[in-house]
């Protein structure tokens, strides 16, 4: 590529008319491919992104495609990995680094949060550091303490940094689309419970904006603010709520950073009741900022019941299934605490 | 009577070593394709003379430190191999009540600090474990097992300097088994031998053939002289294979039939069962019940496993604060 | 030392009837040199602590006592600093590791959180990891985004590990003291500005219990959360506002994980009205998890004002001064916040 | 005519940049003294030759990375000295509109990727500067810049062996000056000279007096030479000494002021001197009139940024997101 090459072709929105069945991976595979096809300075990085096609086969074909050298497999060093990025990103690139785990962000934490976060605003606003950081989280596979874990709220601390979890497959793929062409260090954070999910993805190129929170059902009795794999858990615990005649509002926020708090606070206002579900350990993590949007807010003064958190035991993630699933919230739990706070409150 | 440094008398427990190993691993194999077993697993079939022959040149109160491909660290170092199993199949009875899994056994106080699901995790630790010796004036070492993938993270590099300017009595043992998940050693790294690392440390760097117990136990064995003696670490690269997948869901596109076949042609197993027939030191035939035995032991390990509760999820919150 | 010698003597708390005049800087360092005195075992690592003293001059004097052997200076390698003291914490010894600024511990996070925070419960409780990692925060002298974070909620996030901020010089002392004899791995957060802060400090040795949040000053009007460098600031608000006529309580929780919330509720039940103050950026920071705490509890039935957290600009630390100062609050923003609270509550 | 690859008509300019260094770095230094900076500061006086002889090596549109102590790579990449007054001094017409002060200064522009104040913290930025050029087919190179002590930073080891694999236009410049904060590089490694790591990762590595403009430039523009080739990165380690200690708050405890003269003695400014006075290139005296206008264009800097205004407080949260 001795000149950069980027087709303004694929942004019109007309293609997304159509949509087609896919899984959540395949969403997030679509959305690489029709951006690095419009520009050519994406590129990706990580462990086993090539030929081997991703640790949970995300990237698989793009390899394929694109070639060695547009998808990059690295030697296991996640700090270089990060660092390359944030290199290239600050010289007219745009990478997508894959950090195969989340659980290893640990290991890219100084690149990620004392370098890409503070760069802009270090340089006087005079750089921008356009990357992308693609990785999964969450419990549920067996993988135990070292490869389960959900540390969305250290990332959503840190000024700088624009964090992402998507929860279903054409917000994967419109919000994967967003974060590309962001021109900032976006954290994007995969479920690997998700992955299979599938549902109906619009086709071709379409961008679902960064902190934009999504109504993903709307309700009149109770607020649940959901974000990641507990999107489908609320849902589906919405459904059966509904038969017992309790009308659950679910809000998304999708981006955790910068938050879009107002539809939140909207809905708490009607409800007067709000349960905030995440499968990261409670204490520290982001229901409590959510929480506190709240209770800080006008909203306040709506609330007829306390603020309710459901969320991860003060556990690292065990191995064995049934103390793995007793960790985090579960379907039934989501039933269980609505129920309890609509009952409960006066 | 001994052969390139091994007593006669310790070849079938050796022997044995190696075959608990490769029936250990099978039999996680087959459970895992069972779907028996939860999660994933990282398995060493082809690789069994690297721990068999490093733990061999250590003492029992000498410390390792583990890695995610540790099932075969953890039973030459001499794991109960029923609490091994319990763990995999996630039993109150394992070695971690079940809390671990594959990627975390640990028995500290026997001397096996852990396995480790982060690559390159235990590195650092074990500088921790040869400083504790240092300061505790002990005679002990620790042996740090890691792979060829692993040398290329930061901590790598931050461990064995540490070790190299404090002397401290730890051996770094890279399994080198070519690849790290599906990237070739040849391409992660621009050197023939992780081993050629050593000299940026000011450290020996030595290069032997995994497959080999004899050239392991030797290189550790005189890596462990030294460590003892106060002269600091040493770096040793076993070259060796592994024969499945990287973990359960590796589909095999990145290396080819020939090359697994060619490693296959020099199964550690059958290189030593050969040595230990040259030898005469079991009757003939004897070989082939070391093996049956080893296999009973891990089918027993299983019942034993199965026939274990699973831990109680009213405890879940037990044991994260000492 | 070949054999470990433990005296016990010195754990008496009769020897902590005598106050004496010193810095937090010295309080720490009093702790360091009575707990090495008592215990073999403990010893210290980090960058430039031994002839040097240490970055802000902490461990001066404790290399000419203790020798290299137990004040070991070390590379310039933070992620196996903490994996040193990790091994041999999990091997029979009690290391003190100084992490020079606490945001350097950015490039401990997968030793300390993979692997300290999760070592007993992965391994089924069979091994400790009795460490302490001492660690400079906070804003304020002028060093710019990467040494002046506040990075708390990160590790308060984490189970299995302990998180500990002093306000004092006399809780440094014991709360450090506290840290070391603890079995679990502690990261103990101190504020430079404080360092050079005076006050009267038990002689000798004594004790101040981890998770036991204190009342710093009792009121009826209102409460103030703050730890760390807004307790002296809340405290001289408070003073402030006491001639204003509005009593105010200030509650320091000094341990964030796992952390003692009974205190800041029956003061929240008693007045009704709650400020949470902390350097660390707001969105993330801490002060959601207390905001969470309290409208979650019963306490959420007694507030009469929503629950106001005054927190850190978000921002990373810019290095003019005037910039940097209005990015964390200040004793005036803790009088204003506070008088608009009461005022405005019904 | 050339002496040593540098052209003769070169050197008044290369004596002009030391000398800005030097006073540069004194005036701060004073400033500091005064109170009149705010936070910390580490000088590189002593270490001037570095920079001067690496940049001018290279093109104008080559890249560098810097470190905390980056003031003289800053001047010699050929910054303007008001802008970068200014920031020292915080004041919104510095390169970081006063956000970033001495440890943060940049000109991504330029191809100054910005001082940092993380030890080793640039090194894997430059990985993706030297990827960056590679994927965009320019003739550029990267030059890293770091210090004795961020070579035992894990971030040295990927970086270098990422760059080595895939043959990236970088060269990584070690300013050994001897010590990483109080402890000494021979206490910090257990080999004589950080090029020794190269062999580490297949790559070429040197070491050359840092005290010396010519060696410097020479060792530099070799390595330049064979990444705008392809042949991928270089180590260079340039021995040098700051004369200053490291930062505001040193005391000096772990150095003798004998060691301090020896390095004095071989000041870089004064063997770069004679060399020019020896070509006779500049007329009897007119090396003290570059010395006097070097003094003076720092004294012109800082009437700038001082008439220069400071941040507005209502900006406070401007510039975080592009
Ligand atoms: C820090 C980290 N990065 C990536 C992984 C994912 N992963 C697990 S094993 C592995 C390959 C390790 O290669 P090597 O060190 O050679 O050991 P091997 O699997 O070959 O025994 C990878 C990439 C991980 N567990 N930890
Ligand atoms: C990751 C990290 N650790 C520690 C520090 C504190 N620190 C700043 S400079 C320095 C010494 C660096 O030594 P070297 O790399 O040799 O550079 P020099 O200061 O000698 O130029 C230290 C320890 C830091 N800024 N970043
Ligand atoms: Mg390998
Ligand atoms: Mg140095």
């Amino acid at each position: 590529m001795a000149t950069v090459q980027v087709s303004e072709t694929a942004l019109s929105a007309n293609d997304a008319a159509l949509t087609t069945e896919m899984t959540y991976a395949e969403a997030i595979r679509d959305a690489l491919k029709l951006e690095m096809r419009r520009d050519e300075r994406i590129f990706l990085l990580g462990e086993d992104i090539g030929i081997y096609g991703g640790a949970f086969a995300v990237t698989r074909g793009l390899f394929e495609e694109f070639g060695a050298e547009r998808v990059r497999d690295t030697p296991i060093s996640e700090a270089a990995i990060a660092g390359a990025a944030i290199g290239a990103a600050l010289t007219g690139m745009r990478p997508v680094a894959e950090i195969q785990f989340s659980d290893f962000m640990a290991l890219t934490m100084d690149q990620l949060v004392n370098q890409a976060a503070k760069i802009r605003y270090m340089f006087g606003g005079k750089a921008k550091v356009p990357l992308v950081m693609r990785t999964p989280l969450g419990s549920g596979t067996g993988a135990a303490a070292q490869h389960s874990q959900s540390l969305e709220a250290w990332f959503a601390h840190v000024p700088g940094l624009k964090v992402v979890m998507p929860s279903s497959p054409a917000d994967a793929k419109g919000l994967l689309i967003a974060a590309i062409r962001d021109d900032n260090p976006v954290v994007f954070f995969e479920h690997k419970l998700l992955y299979r999910v599938k549902a109906a993805v619009p086709t071709g190129s379409y961008v679902t904006p960064l902190s934009q929170s999504a109504v993903k059902r709307a309700g009149q009795d109770v607020t649940v603010v959901a974000f990641s794999i507990m999107v489908p858990r609320a849902l589906a615990a919405a459904q059966r709520l509904a038969d017992e005649g309790i009308d659950v509002e679910v809000i998304d926020p999708r981006t955790l950073r910068p938050l879009d708090d107002t539809p939140i606070l909207e809905s708490v206002k009607k409800t007067g009741k709000v349960v905030i579900v995440h499968e990261a350990v409670g204490s520290g993590g982001f229901g409590g900022e959510i929480a506190a949007r709240i209770t800080e807010s006008d909203a306040f003064h709506y609330l007829d019941a306390p603020v309710r958190r459901l969320v991860g035991a003060e556990v690292p993630i065990p191995f064995n299934p049934n103390l793995e699933r007793a960790a985090v919230p579960q379907e039934d739990d989501i039933v269980t605490a609505v129920r309890r706070l609509v009952r409960e409150g006066r | 009577m001994s052969y390139l440094g091994i007593l006669d008398a310790d070849l079938p427990d050796l022997l044995k070593t190696m075959y608990h190993i490769r029936a250990f691993e099978e039999k996680v194999d087959e459970l895992f394709m069972q779907g028996a077993i939860h999660g994933t697993t990282h398995l060493s079939i082809g690789e069994e003379a690297v721990p068999t022959g490093a733990l061999h040149a250590l003492r029992s109160d000498d410390y390792i430190t583990s890695t995610h491909r540790g099932h075969g660290h953890c039973i030459a170092k001499g794991a109960d191999l029923n609490l091994m199993m319990a763990e995999l199949l996630g039993r109150e009875s394992g070695y971690c009540r079940g809390r671990g899994g594959s990627m975390h056994i640990a028995d500290v106080d026997a001397g096996n600090i852990g396995a480790n699901g982060i690559v390159g995790g235990g590195i650092p630790i074990a500088v921790g474990v040869g400083l504790s010796i240092h300061m505790q004036q002990q005679a002990r070492v620790c042996l740090c097992f890691f792979g060829d993938g692993a040398a290329n993270e930061g901590t790598f590099h931050e461990a064995i300097n540490l070790c190299s300017i404090w002397r401290l009595p730890v051996i770094f043992l890279c399994e080198n088994n070519q690849y790290g998940m599906s990237m070739s050693a040849k391409l992660s790294m621009h050197v023939a031998s992780v081993a050629d690392r050593a000299i940026a440390y000011g450290i020996p760097g030595e290069s032997v053939d995994g497959n080999d117990v004899f050239a392991v136990h030797h290189a550790v064995w005189q890596a462990a002289e030294r460590a003892r003696a106060g002269q600091g670490p040493t770096l040793i690269e076993a070259r060796t294979y592994r024969y499945k997948g990287h973990s359960k869901s590796d589909q095999n596109r990145y290396r080819t039939r020939a090359e697994i076949d060619d490693w296959r042609a020099r199964d550690p197993i059958v290189i030593f069962t050969e040595v230990v027939r040259a030898r005469g030191v079991l009757a003939p035939g004897a070989d082939t019940q070391v093996r049956a035995n080893a296999y009973a032991d891990i089918e027993a390990a299983y019942a034993f496993a199965l026939a274990s509760p699973e831990p109680q999820v009213a405890d879940l919150l037990e044991g994260v604060y000492a």
